[in-house]
């Protein structure tokens, strides 16, 4: 009973949370802030308490719950959990928590503030755990409206435009998608009644089974339907430009969620409905995926070199660093009928954990970045400098955090971008060349960086009498977020158990379609 | 009996189109119900008409003997709003009420 | 001997009006409600009992019978075809009747409510306003059971009439009695050309009765005088042109472009409250006509398929025209005016594509259809009339019904700000509100009728575009309302907790309609009237359980 | 069948076709003596009526009248005023709308005249006898106030602009009441046809209309009132009101156009009081038992024209001293009560007469049915109606086959 | 014939009316071109043999609609806006819209061929054959729900033929209404326009 409805306890914990603010006064400013930050770390120990029951070893869906929900469509309120999805659960959950603690800056309008917070974490947790299209589309938007207020709102001077930014790329991605759901859903149909369905499993099994669910023709429409709306999540070049913005324009909190899970759902989205209902031509478009993955780093990287911005600049290496998950699952090679090259696997595994490792990595980088901004005001790299003296212990955590975003080796960002740089070498070398060389630049970027702003003579910018050492809370999150991105980088295996499987069906599955061509 | 027939439509055809024309040339409120009045007018012809001469039978007498009344309870509302327009306006130049634009 | 016969039928007579009357109560209550809320007035009784409350009880005892009916004869409570006709044939009592019936008089309670709490009219004209807000519902709860051209005429009458009153009902002031004098003149013209096409589409066909239209017109296109469907021949040329000035009356009640002009001005002089009744009523029971004819036509062979075109083209110029005209508006009222014509442009697309199925044979593609028109209509009515209301409590704090105004009120009035954000969101159309799942209804079918006809893909593609695109607009109030500040020497705008809780119960079927249950159950709803009203042509009702 | 004056009609029509071998010029020559005829009684009770107006209004106020100009008590005064008149120059003011202006008084004229056409002055002596002989009547003395009202406007004078503004707002008011009286007597009668409702109330005076039950009796005053309103008359004269608005529409307006609205005015008396007859003081009978019988006795045999004629003659003379009694009673209301205010003319309607009428109305409805509990069908006995129910009048519709449907309006025809 | 004779008279007064009413400029002319018209259409009313039709058109619509039309141009045609001067580019582009119209709707009319489309149906005026044009007493029994002007027992067809007892019943439900509505606006008692009471809503 408890493990069949797990999914949905964890999905709508944060919105019960919600509801309890709502009903809460608002003046009590810390009563608030502590129930938000109890319904955060509830959700996490829910998630936490997947992990017992989760078979490592299954690929297919575990937890699963169907309920009808609008039957005359067959539409249905179906969730489950497999290993491309748990440990994104676990990285909403923790880096919500992480988030929450990081929102203590936060002083204006509290109440609205939690509560759009609380929302957005429901929507984020049942995109990672829908099994019926029309649900993955609704929780898919839920976010995006607790983000726009949230960018909107507690926002930096040009929230309103890069608020909109988001909210109209989103939304366009958004639409391309449904077009793309409206022609898998008139295309499907239910093994038994025949009738149109959006159970992506049942979706799932007809596209990879002999009839396919799709002609080719449209699978082209729909995979790149799909791809769009994904890749403005993720985001890919060209579909990048609203990330800076919202970034640099979101408060510090919303910054970490937006890198350390908002991105992660283009990634999920690909590999959970536009890979496995479009083999064919995912087949077809692998050579663009590549391409789209390696201009995203590069571009990405020499973009973030540009910037004087100090949360612009980490904005720009998101978008390099996302551009490993594109370039790993676009790796497309096939050995046989049924299975899928062993390099396929081994670069969508590298695009996961570049998932999670960005994650961690992003997320507190952003929080490094924040905890300067609330002491100075400013984020202008060329007024920075010899932080370090004044504030070691924050000059520490930050070299630290920000190594793993790099890529340190035994560090999260590492393992990611080996595996993927080693699959993309089995695809093309030259294309495995220049991502590679992308890693150098990011090198270049972050060590800059930190040069500029960490070392060098004493800080005399703006504000210099408020730099005040750490607070214990900023010590924590920035501590737990250092210790994680180290043990990810250490024992990547913790995650690894749990996605290969799932990886596994999910390459054979598709190579089945392939080969046939 | 056809030729007369069609004579008839024809008049309620030229009591239509004047009627349009009316209203779309006209800028004085009432001239504009004018033509509102000539339109149905012409509707009501070719009712009548029907009725004398096709399988419409009575119906289409009644038609337009709801047309008349309904036509009067009309007017009578129109001519209620153009006269509150006149008493705000001091005009009934539809185009002069220009508050509202776009 | 003649006389004899005619006796009989005076005796026969109250047996056979008897049970059509039984089915058409609740429009006779709400009759009745017209003459108590007159009669009060002459004996003096508004002092001690407002006319709303007459008003609300003579609505609430309508319903009542109405669903009633519904309630205790269970889903069968409505006949279908022959049965199904009362008076005559001059109205029908099917499924589309029921659910408009309901769907109007639910919409009437919330109306009243409405205006109870934000007073526009005061004790001294409720009588008056409640007379006409009654008087224009049974003029569209006929438009929704109309089965014959004249009732169609009249029902359009009767609807349209009170209502240019009630634009203008604020009569001294400038705004409103040019916005009724333009609705008036507007709407008259139009009704005219409506009836000249009536009269042409009657005489042609030799019948008023709308099921005979249909069937004479497929007699007649198929009969041995070789008529057939070519344009080149007279009768159907007068038919198509009849067709089309009928078309012109109904999009006019629809405020499709190009016969929208009215709307804006219509709405932004009116008071808010009738804004929102209009803009919701009108629209609805406009829609249920419009279902009615078009259904008619589909004996209308080759030419159905241009004419759905047509009419899609309308309804895209429609959408991309109110979506792009309301970004401009700085007036709220104004702006929802543009929004109602983009609304209608995307219902529109679903009638379009009910008749590409029809005419294509695909009656359960026509049953989606319609069922996803209905469905958006009943969504629609929570999310406009919400924002209307919100709207028209704001102007009662602050005076002002610009979005400029509207700054920083969400310290103010936070359960208005936020209840508005939801209802203007849900007309955008974002899961998971209402409005996406209305949007999804209406517009899944089109983009299944594209395997009918390419162009239905591009009425979707069009209509998703433009969801895009009025995300701009709409987003200027909750902007203005949420992100910038409160100027210093603004209004306090502060609500009480009777307008918030109403509020919230108008905003409350919107998020319910958007993820809870209660969305299978409406759409089932839906799907039963549409599955009648769209197989009732054939004859016997095929089932009485959709199958799908 | 009593022959009618269509009948008649179609005889002059047949006769002058047997002499001119021409269908059209036959018709066309029929039509001219037919309007000659209805002009004559239009014009007959116009030029009385203005004489007599002179004389009682003179006996009212204790003097003489008329009487130098020709003949005893001056019966040639109407006539020589009409001549002096005709002859005066037909002026039309600079700022009056010219073409307006002079068109106004026909259509007065007209509609008035036009009236004529649907009363019938004896049994059959009508000159078209429709089934809505009363609401076609009703319908054309109508547009009388459309004549006042351009008469009004043309002027281009203030006061004839009040006076036509002011006779447009009591007459569409004052037709309310006035129409409801109306339908009051048709209830009774079964029947719009104005012959019919005549016919119906012969026999004793109990059969009148009038006396049919208390509200008919009531509705007679009302639509007296009503009827004198829209004639214009005092004290209902607004339109003219000489004491604040000179003269009202009339101003501008002098000689023969000045005469026209003049001859309407007192036609248009005599069609209201007519139709007052007609509809409540039993038509052209005379309430005598006897001589009711004579009237309506049977007319068959050789010389049934003859006897026809006679009665006929007999039954106009009654119809013309009832009506021309009414007329007098407008004179003499005119003459001795004064002019009400605009307000009062509006609020006497509104409030009072439209209510009432209502309240009549509903009351004749419900009165067959209250009598129906006592098992009577009349107050009086001898029900009325009994001559032509609408039933009867059904059952004598004949077959499909033997009528042409050839028919018009200038020689419609009564039924079969 | 002399039906024909009656009938261009009539239409010729009918048509050119109406024409009258579009070409001339000043509102009162206009209105009276307006009475014309219609009470020339009330002559083909009777030609048609619908004397109540027409009697009804003369009655309420001459006599009531029209006088009531006038009333409001006498309220409000004051100065100069009493005439409306059209400017000539209006003049030619609205006789040509009207033209264009009008040859739409003459060209579908005119080549319909009724014969062929009415076959199984008599005219009315054979079919009711009581007298002719003494169309009252079938409409007054329609207008109750009684369908008896051709022959009574069409009516177990009901499909065929209508009983109107519901419009004629609701549409004085819609005349009072309407009545209610037309007293509430050109009643004396106005709103304070004070702009601080009400604002511009």
């Amino acid at each position: 009973m408890f493990q069949e409805h797990l999914p949905t306890l964890i999905i709508f914990a944060p919105t019960i949370g919600a509801v309890l603010l709502m009903l809460m006064p608002k003046d009590n400013e810390e009563g608030l802030r502590y129930t938000a930050l109890t319904v955060t770390i509830v959700t996490f120990i829910l998630t936490l308490a997947l992990l017992p029951g989760f078979d490592m070893s299954e690929a297919g869906m575990q937890y699963t719950y169907s309920a009808e929900w609008i039957p005359n469509w067959n539409i249905n309120y179906q969730l489950g959990i497999d290993g491309i999805s748990l440990p994104l659960i676990l990285l909403t959950s923790f880096i919500s928590l992480w988030a929450m603690v990081a929102s203590w800056s936060i002083t204006k309008q509290i109440k609205g503030y939690l509560i759009l917070f609380l929302l957005l974490e429901t929507g984020m947790l049942g995109v990672f755990m829908a099994t019926d299209f029309f649900l993955f589309y609704v929780f898919w938007e839920v976010m995006l409206l607790p983000m726009y207020f949230l960018i909107g709102i507690w926002g930096g001077p040009r929230k309103e435009y890069a608020a909109i930014k988001f909210f109209l790329y989103t939304l366009f991605g958004s639409v391309l998608m449904l077009v793309a759901l409206l022609m898998i859903y008139f295309n499907s149909h239910h093994p038994e009644s025949n009738e149109h369905i959006f159970d992506l499993l049942l979706l799932t099994d007809a596209a990879q089974g002999n009839e396919g669910l799709l002609n080719p023709v449209m699978q082209q429409w729909a995979f790149w339907l799909l791809f769009i709306g994904f890749a403005i999540k993720i985001p890919s070049v060209p579909f990048h430009t609203w990330l800076p913005d919202a970034h640099v324009e979101a408060p510090t909190p919303i910054s970490m969620i937006l890198a350390g899970v908002l991105l992660k759902m283009g990634g999920y989205g690909i590999l959970r409905i536009a890979f496995p209902l479009c083999p064919v031509a995912v087949f077809d478009g692998s050579t663009v995926l590549v391409a789209i993955g390696v201009i995203s780093i590069i571009y990405g990287a020499f973009a973030a070199m540009a910037q004087t911005d100090f949360k612009r600049l980490v904005a720009y290496s998101s978008v390099s660093h996302m551009g490993y998950v594109v370039l790993g699952i676009g790796v497309v090679g096939v050995v046989s009928a049924d299975t899928a090259s062993d390099y396929w696997k081994m670069g969508i595994n590298g695009a996961m954990f570049q998932m999670l490792g960005h994650g961690v990595s992003s997320a507190g980088m952003f929080f490094m970045v924040g905890v300067v901004y609330d002491r100075v005001h400013h984020r202008n790299l060329n007024e920075f400098g010899g932080l370090a003296g004044k504030m070691p212990l924050y000059t520490g955590l930050s070299a630290g955090i920000f190594f793993a975003g790099l890529g340190l080796p035994g560090m999260c960002g590492f393992i990611g971008e080996v595996f993927v740089v080693l699959s993309a070498w089995q695809f093309s070398k030259i294309l495995a060349i220049v991502a590679a060389s992308g890693v150098i630049l990011t090198a270049g970027y972050i060590l800059w960086t930190l040069q500029r702003v960490y070392l060098g003579a004493e800080y005399k910018g703006p504000h210099e009498e408020a730099l005040t050492p750490m607070l214990a809370r900023e010590r924590i999150v920035a501590g737990v977020l250092l210790v994680f991105a180290i043990i990810l980088g250490v024992f990547p295996n913790l995650m690894f158990q749990y996605m290969i499987p799932s990886i596994q069906k999910l390459t054979d599955g598709m190579a089945g379609q392939m080969a046939g061509l | 009996m056809d030729a007369s027939l069609t004579n008839y439509l024809l008049i309620g055809a030229v009591m239509f189109v004047s009627g349009v024309v009316c209203m779309a040339t006209k800028r004085n409120g009432i001239a504009v119900l004018m033509g509102v009045e000539l339109v149905l007018n012409g509707a009501n012809v070719n009712f009548v008409a029907f009725s004398r001469h096709t399988s419409l039978g009575l119906d289409g007498q009644i038609v337009s003997l709801f047309v008349i009344v309904l036509a009067a309870a009309e007017a009578a509302v129109a001519l209620a709003i153009a006269l509150n327009f006149y008493n705000n306006y001091q005009t009934i130049d539809v185009d002069r009420g220009d508050k509202l634009q776009g | 001997m003649l006389a004899n016969s005619i006796n009989q039928l005076i005796t026969d007579l109250p047996t056979q009006i008897g049970s059509d009357v039984t089915a058409f109560l609740s429009e006779l209550v709400l009759c009745g409600t017209v003459v108590a809320l007159l009669l009060g007035r002459l004996l003096g009784i508004d002092r001690k009992m407002p006319g709303h409350w007459i008003a609300m009880a003579g609505t609430l005892i309508a319903f009542g019978i109405a669903f009633g009916n519904v309630y205790a004869n269970g889903p069968d409570a409505y006949q279908v075809g022959e049965d199904a006709q009362l008076f005559s044939g001059l109205l029908v009592n099917d499924g589309l009747t029921v659910f408009f019936r309901l769907f109007l008089l639910v919409f009437l309670v919330l109306v009243i409510a409405l205006t109870v709490l934000s007073g526009i009219p005061d004790n001294e004209d409720g009588p008056d306003f409640y007379t006409l807000l009654i008087g224009a519902t049974i003029g569209m709860m006929l438009m929704a059971s109309a089965n014959h051209l004249l009732m169609l005429f009249l029902a359009v009458e009767m609807a349209s009439v009170p209502s240019y009153v009630m634009v203008g009902f604020l009569k001294g002031k400038r705004l409103s009695s040019e916005a009724a004098l333009k609705y008036v003149v507007y709407g008259a013209g139009a009704a005219g050309v409506m009836l000249y096409g009536t009269s042409l589409v009657a005489g042609m066909l030799g019948t008023g009765q709308l099921h005979l239209v249909a069937e004479k017109l497929r007699d007649l296109l198929t009969s041995e005088v070789g008529v057939g469907t070519d344009m080149s021949t007279a009768a159907v040329r007068t038919i198509v042109l009849g067709v089309m000035m009928i078309l012109v009356g109904l999009a006019f009640k629809l405020s499709l472009v190009p016969f929208h002009f009215w709307c804006p001005d219509a709405f932004e002089g009116a008071p808010a409250e009738v804004g929102g009744f209009l803009s919701v009523a009108s629209k609805a029971a406009a829609f249920a006509l419009l279902i009615r004819v078009v259904h008619q036509l589909t004996g209308f062979g080759d030419l159905a398929v241009p004419l759905a075109i047509g009419l899609g083209v309308i309804a895209v110029v429609s959408s991309t025209f109110g979506n792009l005209a309301a970004y401009f508006q700085t007036n709220v009222k104004r702006m929802l005016a543009y929004s109602t014509i983009a609304h209608a442009g995307y219902m529109l697309t679903g009638v379009v594509a009910m008749l590409v199925a029809l005419e294509d044979g695909n009656q359960m593609l026509a049953t989606d259809c319609v069922e996803g028109v209905l469905f958006y209509l009943s969504v629609y009515l929570f999310m406009n009339l919400g924002a209307f209301a919100i709207v028209a409590l704001i102007r009662n704090r602050t005076y002002s019904e610009e979005i400029a105004d509207y700054r920083g009120l969400k310290n103010e009035c936070p359960w208005l700000c936020v209840m508005m954000a939801v209802c203007l969101f849900s007309l955008v159309g974002l899961p998971p509100l209402g409005g996406f799942v209305a949007k999804f209804f209406v517009l899944a079918p089109v983009w299944e009728a594209a395997s009918i006809h390419w162009s239905m893909g591009v009425l979707v593609g069009f209509a998703l575009l433009n969801t895009v695109f009025s995300l701009f607009y709409y987003l200027k109030v909750p902007v203005a309302m949420f992100i910038v500040d409160r100027p210093e020497d603004a209004r306090p705008a502060r609500t009480g907790s009777t307008e918030a809780v109403f509020v919230l119960l108008l905003t409350a079927p919107i998020l319910l309609l958007g993820m809870s249950p209660l969305i299978s159950k409406l759409s089932l709803a839906a799907e039963r009237v549409a599955h009648d009203t769209i197989t009732v042509p054939d004859g016997a009702r095929t089932s009485t359980s959709p199958e799908k | 069948m009593p022959p009618t004056l269509a009948d008649t009609a179609t005889t002059i029509q047949s006769i002058l076709q047997g002499w001119l071998n021409s269908e059209s010029l036959a018709m066309f020559l029929a039509a001219v003596i037919h309007v000659a005829l209805v002009a004559g009684f239009f014009g007959l009770p116009a030029g009385i009526f203005i004489w007599a107006e002179r004389k009682i209004s003179g006996r009212i106020q204790d003097r003489l009248g008329p009487t130098r100009v020709g003949g005893k008590f001056g019966w040639l005064q109407a006539i020589a005023d009409g001549g002096k008149l005709i002859q005066k120059e037909d002026l039309v003011p600079e700022a009056a709308d010219g073409p307006l202006f002079r068109v106004a008084p026909y259509v007065v004229v007209v509609s008035s005249l036009a009236a004529f056409m649907f009363l019938p002055f004896s049994d059959g002596w009508i000159a078209i006898s429709l089934d809505i002989g009363l609401y076609l009547m009703l319908a054309v003395m109508s547009l009388e106030v459309i004549g006042v009202i351009l008469a009004g406007y043309a002027s281009g004078s203030k006061w004839a602009l009040f006076g036509g503004m002011r006779e447009a707002a009591q007459m569409v008011s004052y037709e309310i009441p006035m129409s409801i009286c109306v339908v009051i007597p048709i209830i009774t009668a079964g029947s719009l046809n104005l012959n019919e409702i005549g016919g119906l109330q012969s026999g004793h005076l109990g059969n009148w209309i009038i006396f049919h039950d208390p509200f008919s009796f009531l509705a007679f005053f009302v639509y007296f009132v009503c009827a004198t309103a829209s004639c214009k008359r005092a004290p209902f004269d607004l339109a003219e009101a000489e004491s604040e608005l000179v003269a009202g529409f009339l101003t501008e307006y002098s000689g023969f156009r000045w005469s026209f609205f003049f001859l309407a005015e007192y036609a248009s008396m005599f069609a209201v009081c007519g139709i007052a007859v007609l509809l409540f003081l039993g038509g052209w009978h005379t309430g005598i038992p006897g001589l009711d019988g004579i009237l309506d006795g049977p007319r068959y045999g050789s010389d049934a024209y003859v006897w026809t004629w006679l009665a006929n003659a007999l039954g106009f003379g009654v119809f013309f001293g009832k009506a021309s009694l009414l007329v007098c009673v407008q004179i003499w209301v005119r003459w001795t009560l004064p002019r009400l205010r605009i307000d009062q003319v509006m609020m006497t309607c509104l409030k009072y007469l439209v209510p009432i009428s209502c309240v009549l109305f509903l009351g004749a409805v419900i009165w067959p049915l209250a009598l129906s509990f006592s098992g009577k069908t009349t107050i009086w006995g001898t029900p009325t109606g009994e001559r032509a129910a609408p039933t009867m009048r059904l059952d004598s519709i004949p077959g499909p086959a033997d009528q042409s449907p050839t028919a018009s309006t200038s020689n419609g025809e009564t039924g079969p | 014939m002399s039906d024909q004779a009656l009938f261009w008279i009539f239409a010729i007064l009918a048509g050119g009316g109406a024409i009258g009413v579009v070409i001339l400029q000043d509102i009162v002319r206009m209105a009276f071109s307006l009475i014309i018209s219609l009470g020339s259409t009330a002559g083909l009313f009777f030609l048609l043999d619908a004397d109540f039709v027409a009697a009804t058109q003369l009655l309420v619509y001459v006599g009531g609609t029209l006088v009531l039309l006038i009333f409001g141009v006498m309220l409000t045609a004051s100065g100069p806006f009493r005439r409306i001067q059209m400017s000539s580019g209006e003049t030619f582009v609205g006789a040509a819209v009207g033209l264009l119209f009008f040859s739409v709707i003459a060209f579908t009319v005119i080549d319909v061929e009724w014969e062929t489309l009415d076959r199984s149906h008599r005219p009315v005026a054979e079919a009711t054959n009581d007298e002719t044009g003494n169309t009252s007493r079938a409409i007054g029994l329609r207008l109750v729900g009684i369908p008896a002007d051709t022959e009574v027992g069409i009516h177990k067809d009901r499909g065929e033929k209508t009983g109107y007892l519901l419009p004629f019943e609701i549409v004085s439900i819609h005349l009072l209404v309407v009545l209610v509505g037309a007293a509430y606006l050109a009643r004396a008692k106005r709103q304070e326009t004070s702009e601080a009471a009400g604002g511009d809503a």
